[in-house]
């Protein structure tokens, strides 16, 4: 297998047929949701760049990867992103200053949500670690006779670890409604994902799990929306999970700490860059007339508006308490020893808050204690 | 013991619905050493899982289950055996609630039949308890009674934190004990109950001579060292079951301390950071004043549990708990 | 792929022609070293009853997927077995005597062997936990320009742990020459392989990580040979690893503490036990007329002789001291907690060497802490 | 610290060619610290590996690397991310010279950059040294300056044993210090050499009036501590750099404490259970009659890492260190 799904054309192949689930106003909302997420994205990497948030981890170009496959799920469906999709969250009602404020290093309630009101869970730091909650979520659902599955994110590099294999491995054998997404943007940090795997086609994992795989375009939202409508009608039937392979490049650093000129010809990203998925989707939908440049800068405007207020929020949030330290760590009551370190703490002159690290000119570095430390 | 946590597993499955137990062999078998037998007949193949091999996806997918709103007990079917499951324990199971704003902790049960003495081979006789109490967010408990054990279980399933129920194997079956089949609180109790049951030790002996602090498979060795104590030298010594490993029920621990002026504390982990030392730590820093002595440990050593031809040269035997004792006592 | 390759034919197949590689010499050979482990596994169950050794974990009926690889490795490459082959280092040198003292309970120089020495990997009780080190050798010797590769068994269960696949991963990355091994003997103490994986066949596994995958008939010990002769000339010829799956079946119960008639028909083992392979290569071998029952008897005889008195030698090894403890942790200087640790020892009385359980009548049990506890 | 590491790593590949590097990201850039920069360009990508994205993976093929003859140094890009090799370290690397008789030790070194302090994300900052201090069969150093960084890698590099090196992240950068580039051992030395600087406690500040006890990146805040110590109120503080958190040497410390009459230990790592534990009860046993007060312990709390805008409040801070110090004086 090595063809992937592709609806969107580019310059060297046409359109294919729309699905015709899609009527226009999903095709704008797909968009919309994209034009958000960009926003949110260039705005976070600008305020990194400030010194007002602490190191960023961009998805510049990935948005087709994250709008599609939410724009398939129902509401009941439950969503693990990783780093990388750290902002899903405010497609599904995860206030925007939460995400901010988690990436200017806030904790407690400004920068955690609520996983179970959103059915969004944690942005997953530690590679492949959410696939097996993922599993757990949606096979709880079938166990209760639900019909609520559930989609995880990740990248090619987390198909290494051994938590992605146990977690497609219990998906297979319990055929739970878990569709996994992996955006495959060509490298882990400085990897590529020739040294991660010898497979060709990570999409062909799959069959060792016992499980339909593909290969989209991840670059084209309507392919990523197809693959996950059709998997997901699969899993709500009980045909169990799917691996869904985004096939894209990572057009930008692996975060703002990171600088890939150390490892890659960025010749190679800027030749990707003309396949990025905003660009390519605006011009897809002037082309069958569902878009036009009013609407578009119409959503833009929207977008940057409603994300600059959620910056304001987010700069307007207090310095947390001591005690943001100690409240939420267990549900129940808190042990004895958090009432006398807390007692300790107050005893002292507090430190003053910590701040990101201050405006960062030129490019970025990787992993100078100096400048911030990437999520890695 | 088994018994009572089989009890347990039963009484909470009955109760509530959202209570399920998976592991490896736990279904057909009813688990290697029998804790979950006769349950698949009880509650069916949704609520008693035979899972794959794999400890990570074990304990992630009951994550997952939790998060949802079910509440999954998860037996590892030796100690050792956890240790793949590990960094979703650390990682997840710890800091759920904390990444949630404390609204959706990661209600999970991990039972862990630990320890040696069963003359099992390589690598099924770890004694891991304090790795896991020096992970924040997680409470670990260890019963060593059959009354505890089915209590403690009943309140760990319903308690919302995720804990980690040590099971000291090697006393599975000893020590038969009468208790009421009756549950000592109200199955869906809230927190404050099950937190209770969760975090306070037990005077499993009185006397204000020396303090013997232990728990899991060593208090029965600390009761026949006590009786020993009483009878050879006339010490009347005060036994302490922790039960809770994770808060350590420090009032209780200090009181006894305190009332004794001297103390030893008694594990099966090797001694180098093992609990032992925080109990130490803790009683010197409230207790000093009172003290007659610097508090004693008799634990295992820093070294690989050996194979079990070696190992009651490993274990803390009541001498070489009496030989802690009487250094206390003739410091 | 599900068709086996099979050498031995069976009531409903014909013999399949003989590797030319293997002459009469070698026939003889294979099924020596079958002979040896059949008879040290019965010798080793048979003590396991009388309390002469603890728990046992027996092979008897997978001795065709054990001499068979074996002798298709050279003296250089290096073995890693799980539990289920603890006997092979006999087979390489390494004493009964030893092994019957590891299940005795002995540790020390008297139950372990130097794993250089033999290139015979310690006895591997956690499971698929060993997979990485056979790469890691293989990986090493490769990078030295040593031509020597590395073969590791393990089970059907031991394909879910992350492990499994982070070794299978690393080898097909670094082309290293490593041979997986997989005993498919359909079950995982209590679990069946249908439980443990939704694939059919778990040769088709190979495939997500690059490589090759065959299954083989586990029950001839030729067709295990066979390919593992195969599968290591592409080894050193650069070819990378390659993964075996020996399908067979558990004809004993797991362990001597496990008690299969809880979780299986005993029928269908009583049926798959008409295959077993030391009676199979025997008549294959006396139909093509390289064995008779003078030899065969001769074989028996002198393996009985053997294993009796590595018996005689495992009793009467000495109670290890309390030194044994502390003296192999570390091959560097002992650290201080040691000798104080002893000190603290030599001072008190010291407890009875530990027996293993009494007299066993009657079938096993599961786990009842009155009867000894599995290697699970 | 980072350029002493980089020595370290270039002498001893320079000296031995079973030497070789291998972790994530380690090779092309030179490791997201930049750790092991310039060493694929002078090695070579035999000696040089940029590995698949899997912890236990790395470990587990290093052991085998190790038993195979070669001497692997790998890199666990963050503290947190070591949990998916828990069980290659707990389970084989440190029992491997046991499991054979003392006879094949696994020699690899595992690094570890830990700590928080950089402002870094979720789950980049946990200090998980406790942890592998109390399992049996490795060796766990911690360094806290640049020339130590060099001498103590290059010692654990040669070392037949198991080591966890513990690189403090947040000094990675600090205190620039000058150092003879000449390593002080010859490369090749034996055991005993390399187990020297594997094992003893470092004097970082002489005093006789209390003993201040870190590893680290606490150990230039204690040195702070106690100037400032020395200036407000005129006590004179000895500051001991561990360097070395299994085995801990115990004669340094206790000297320290016996010297001083008064001890505090500090360190990042959660308080229960922590080597904090484990250091107070050491002295306590050992030097009761010679304290004026008990142990005091300043160390991070029993909670996760915070979230960075926080890390300061959980980091033992100067002035913590000193209302430590100085309850402990006016005890
Ligand atoms: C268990 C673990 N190991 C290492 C890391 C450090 N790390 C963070 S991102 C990353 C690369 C991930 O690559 P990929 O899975 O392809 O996702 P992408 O970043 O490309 O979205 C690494 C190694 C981590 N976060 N977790
Ligand atoms: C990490 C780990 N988890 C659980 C066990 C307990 N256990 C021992 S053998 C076994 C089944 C192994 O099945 P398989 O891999 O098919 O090998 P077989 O026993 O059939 O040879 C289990 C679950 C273990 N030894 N290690
Ligand atoms: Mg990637
Ligand atoms: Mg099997």
């Amino acid at each position: 297998m090595t063809d992937s799904l592709r609806i969107i054309g580019r310059d060297d192949l046409p359109d294919n047929k729309l699905p015709e689930e899609l009527g226009e106003k999903d095709l704008l909302e797909i968009f919309r949701s994209m034009v958000v997420l960009r926003v949110f994205d260039e705005r976070a990497v600008a305020l990194q760049r400030q010194g007002r948030l602490g190191t960023y981890a961009l998805y510049w170009g990935e948005e087709a990867t994250q709008a599609g496959p939410l724009y398939a799920c129902s509401e009941r469906d439950w969503i693990f992103p990783s780093y990388r999709q750290n902002a899903i969250g405010i497609l599904r009602a995860v206030p925007a200053s939460t995400i901010f404020a988690w990436w200017r290093g806030y904790g407690g309630r400004e920068g955690f949500y609520n996983v179970r009101e959103h059915r969004v869970g944690p942005i997953c730091v530690p590679i492949a670690t959410h696939l097996p909650h993922a599993v757990g979520v949606s096979w709880a659902s079938k166990l209760r006779g639900e019909r609520d599955a559930s989609l995880v994110w990740f990248g090619d590099g987390a198909t290494s670890e051994g938590d992605f294999h146990e977690a497609m491995n219990f998906a297979g054998v319990f055929k739970t409604p878990t569709i996994f997404f992996c955006v495959n943007n060509q490298w882990a940090i400085s990897t590529p994902v020739h040294k991660q795997t010898a497979l060709k086609v990570l999409a062909d994992k799959a069959a060792a799990y016992g499980m339909p795989g593909i290969r989209v375009d991840g670059f084209d939202p309507i392919a990523c929306w197809k693959a996950t409508h059709d998997a997901l009608e699969r899993a709500r039937a009980g045909g169990g999970p799917s691996f869904i392979e985004a096939y894209c490049y990572r057009l930008g650093a692996h975060g703002t700490a990171d600088d890939p000129r150390l490892y890659r010809n960025e010749a190679e990203a800027a030749n990707w860059k003309r396949l990025e998925p905003l660009a390519r989707t605006s011009a897809y939908l002037k082309r069958i007339a569902v878009l036009d440049d009013d609407l578009e800068s119409e959503l833009f405007v929207d977008a940057k508006k409603s994300i600059a207020s959620a910056v304001a929020e987010m700069e307007a949030l207090e310095h947390p308490s001591l005690e943001t330290l100690f409240d939420q760590v267990y549900a129940s009551r808190t042990p004895w020893t958090f009432e006398e370190s807390l007692r300790e703490l107050q005893s002292v002159e507090r430190p003053p808050e910590v701040k990101p690290l201050g405006a960062q000119p030129g490019p970025p570095s990787t992993g100078d204690a100096d400048a911030p430390v990437g999520p890695s | 013991m088994v018994e009572g946590l089989n009890l347990a597993l039963d009484q909470a499955m009955a109760a509530d619905d959202r209570v399920l137990v998976m592991g490896e062999d736990v279904a057909r078998t009813g688990g290697v050493f029998r804790v979950t037998a006769g349950l698949l007949d009880k509650y069916g193949d949704d609520r008693v899982i035979d899972t794959p091999l794999a400890e990570a996806g074990i304990v992630g997918t009951a994550i997952g289950m939790a998060v949802y709103g079910l509440l999954p007990v998860i037996e590892i079917q030796f100690d050792t055996f956890v240790y793949p499951g590990f960094e979703q324990i650390v990682v997840h199971a710890a800091r759920y609630a904390w990444r949630t704003r404390g609204e959706v902790p990661a209600s999970i049960v991990v039972r862990i039949p630990f320890g040696g003495g069963v003359r099992a081979p390589e690598l099924h006789s770890d004694s891991p308890e304090a790795l896991f109490a020096h992970v924040p967010g997680l409470k670990v408990v260890c019963p060593s009674t059959p009354e505890d054990a089915r209590d403690m279980l009943l309140a760990a399933i319903e308690h919302p934190d995720p804990v980690i129920f040590m099971e000291p194997k090697r006393i599975y079956r000893a020590g038969r004990q009468d208790f009421p089949e009756e549950p000592p609180f109200d199955i869906s109790s809230a927190d404050g109950v099950t937190t209770d049951y969760l975090s306070k030790a037990r005077i499993a002996r009185s006397g204000h001579d020396l303090a013997l602090i232990s728990y899991g498979a060593t208090v029965p060795a600390c009761m026949e060292a006590a009786e020993r104590l009483s009878s050879e030298r006339g010490v009347d010594a005060r036994v302490v079951d922790l039960r809770s490993l994770y808060p350590l029920d420090v009032d209780t621990l200090v009181d006894a301390a305190t009332a004794c002026g001297r103390a030893v504390v008694v594990h099966e982990a090797p001694r180098t950071a093992g609990l032992g030392a925080e109990v130490s730590s803790l009683i010197h820093e409230r207790a000093m004043l009172d003290l007659e002595a610097p508090v004693g440990r008799v634990t295992g050593f820093d070294v690989p549990f050996p194979q079990f031809i070696n190992e009651d040269d490993y274990i803390p035997s009541v001498d070489r708990i009496l030989a802690g004792c009487n250094k206390v006592l003739d410091w």
